[in-house]
């Protein structure tokens, strides 16, 4: 139930009032939020906006500054999105330096030089591009969900049936394999682990923790042969040492706790 | 998240207050929930939702069933299991039984779709080679591929009992929109999707 | 056995003299199918189970949408993924929602929905040039655009790698609203909004 809530919280979201902003995480340390928004195109664009920046001439050395200045402070995000940020960082220092050599005189002469900032504008452009076909698809499903189709009769017959596409094909073959490849493990764990050792180990992490819910314990196990050896062992901790099995709710997590 | 509560109980008030539906606004809304119903509506719920007067509900219903009898169109209104029902006319049936039966047979089974599976990344494949990927019995998936023409017969495997091997068929191809097998995706395609 | 294929042979003589409809009778039952379906109907499959001519079948839609405006009910005709559909009204939406108790259904992110407009307009599209174009790694969001059946595998690619590539869906059409993908904007309408 609380998945659920949570879930619909972090998908709501009203897609034009959604801007990165910075944050204030403690009183020396500001964070940028990007939320959805979190690419380096994004970022940018973001930028060129806070410094009203023309996109067509952008101030490079001054955004890239900028854009290096966030890149520290948001150390924290997750790996992949980082890549394509320093990615981009070093796309930003690449065409600094460009604009910053000399230019030849010669080649002043000659009608179109080729602006170093040319590709990342066009970059930008086609993201700004694809955003804003984004929020024509976000408006589209605001007034497609205002509509319903009939109920259920008759012969739509069981739900079990589905139009299969090829990703369910992929799909179902992947579980398949899944499901071998856990009963193969089965097979090879089987005597691996002694209910004495998962006693043991029952043991030791209720002396540091003093609490252990059963639920998360039992899906730690890997095959159904664990399972059992694992309620077992539960039940054994139960009967022989200091500790009780608490529920505090009708079918809510029940709680291993020491005496 | 006070906010929120807040601007629900405003938009219920507001909701209240809009409860002054014409008799037509109170007939259309009237179908528009039999409508989206999975099943037959009692006229106390109608009233419920509606936040109506059950002697108007049920008079709007009756409205209702009065208008799409004058119009003689394919639907009517129906009372049946203690609540109202929109549904065909009888004299359609023939029609729609065989409409439903062009139905595209794209539809599959959860038991097929995993057989078909099987034998599509598989193929050639042999009825107890399936079983022991998938670790059940799979005839009637078989024998309801065949039907559908996604799979065929591929001649017999040159082991103990000549047992017969099934591919995936031309329809496959088409119905999944395939040029040839080697379009087929492969685990690795989507796997990279998944991390 | 014998006897089955005879009462066949006989109903399919009946209903073959019973396709003179009148232009009423055609209305009624092309609604009668509309609303059977589970899906959107294409006029052609109403033409083919209806064994009337297409023109005349897309008429007789024609004049149901028509009757569906004037009567001003809950209800309305739509056109959309490429066929007919019966559905409500959006201002019952509020009531509609009330009585199924449910919510607007979980929206697409923001990374979700610029990766759809991206396979939208640029489909078929590998997995490589969504990246160059979003600027980001995107798996996370095909795969939930998968997931949702927004987008579905076309083939792959004949370059190197042979990468998979994606395209949207016949559900991206109903979630939109779209009768077919040329209903959407241009994508030109969207570079004039660009500064």
């Amino acid at each position: 139930m609380s998945e659920q809530v949570e879930q619909i919280d972090q998908l709501t979201f009203d897609f034009y009032k959604e801007q990165p902003h910075i944050v204030r995480e403690s009183r020396d340390e500001l964070r940028l939020r990007l939320g959805d928004f979190a690419g380096p195109l994004d970022l940018l664009l973001y930028l060129i906006k806070q410094e009203q920046a023309n996109i067509f001439d952008i101030p490079i050395a001054r955004i890239t500054d900028e854009y290096l200045k966030y890149i520290r402070i948001m150390e924290k995000l997750d790996i992949t999105v980082a890549t394509d940020f320093l990615v981009m960082a070093a796309t930003l220092i690449e065409i600094k330096s460009k604009m910053l050599l000399p230019r030849d005189e010669s080649e002043l002469v000659g009608e179109d030089i080729e602006d170093p900032r040319e590709e990342l504008v066009r970059a930008l452009l086609e993201h700004q591009t694809f955003k804003n076909a984004a929020g024509m698809l976000y408006e589209r499903v605001q007034l497609e969900q205002a509509v319903f189709a009939r109920g259920k009769i008759e012969s739509d017959e069981n739900n079990a049936e589905i139009n299969a596409t090829l990703y369910d094909i992929v799909t179902v073959f992947q579980k398949i394999l899944a499901r071998h490849r856990e009963e193969v493990q089965m097979e090879i764990e089987r005597e691996e682990v002694s209910m004495a050792e998962i006693i043991r180990d029952l043991k030791h992490r209720l002396t540091t923790l003093n609490e252990i819910s059963v639920v998360k314990y039992f899906e730690e196990m890997k095959s159904r042969r664990e399972l059992v050896t694992a309620f077992i062992a539960v039940l054994e901790i139960v009967r022989t040492e200091t500790v009780k099995l608490v529920q505090s709710a009708t079918f809510g997590d029940i709680i291993l706790r020491r005496v | 998240m006070a906010d929120k509560k807040d601007i629900e109980a405003e938009i219920e008030e507001i909701t209240q207050q809009a409860v002054k539906r014409s008799k037509e606004e109170l007939i259309a809304a009237v179908e528009a929930l039999i409508y989206t119903s999975d099943e037959p509506v009692p006229a106390k719920i109608l009233a419920q939702v509606l936040r109506e007067d059950i002697d108007d509900v049920t008079e709007a219903v009756g409205q209702l069933t009065k208008q799409y009898a004058k119009r003689n169109g394919g639907l009517q209104i129906r009372e049946i299991a203690g609540g109202f029902q929109i549904c065909t006319r009888a004299e359609h049936h023939e029609e729609v039984r065989r409409f439903l039966k062009t139905r595209p047979s794209a539809k599959l089974s959860i038991a097929s779709l995993e057989t078909l599976a099987v034998i599509a990344y598989k193929q050639p494949v042999t009825v107890p080679e399936i079983l022991e990927i998938r670790g059940v019995q799979s005839a009637s998936a078989i024998k309801t591929l065949l039907d559908k023409r996604l799979i065929i017969a591929k001649g017999r495997k040159e082991t103990v009992g000549r047992p017969m091997q099934y591919g995936t068929s031309k329809d496959f191809l088409l119905q999944f929109g395939l040029k040839d097998l080697s379009e087929l995706p492969s685990i690795e395609d989507f796997e990279e999707l998944v991390q």
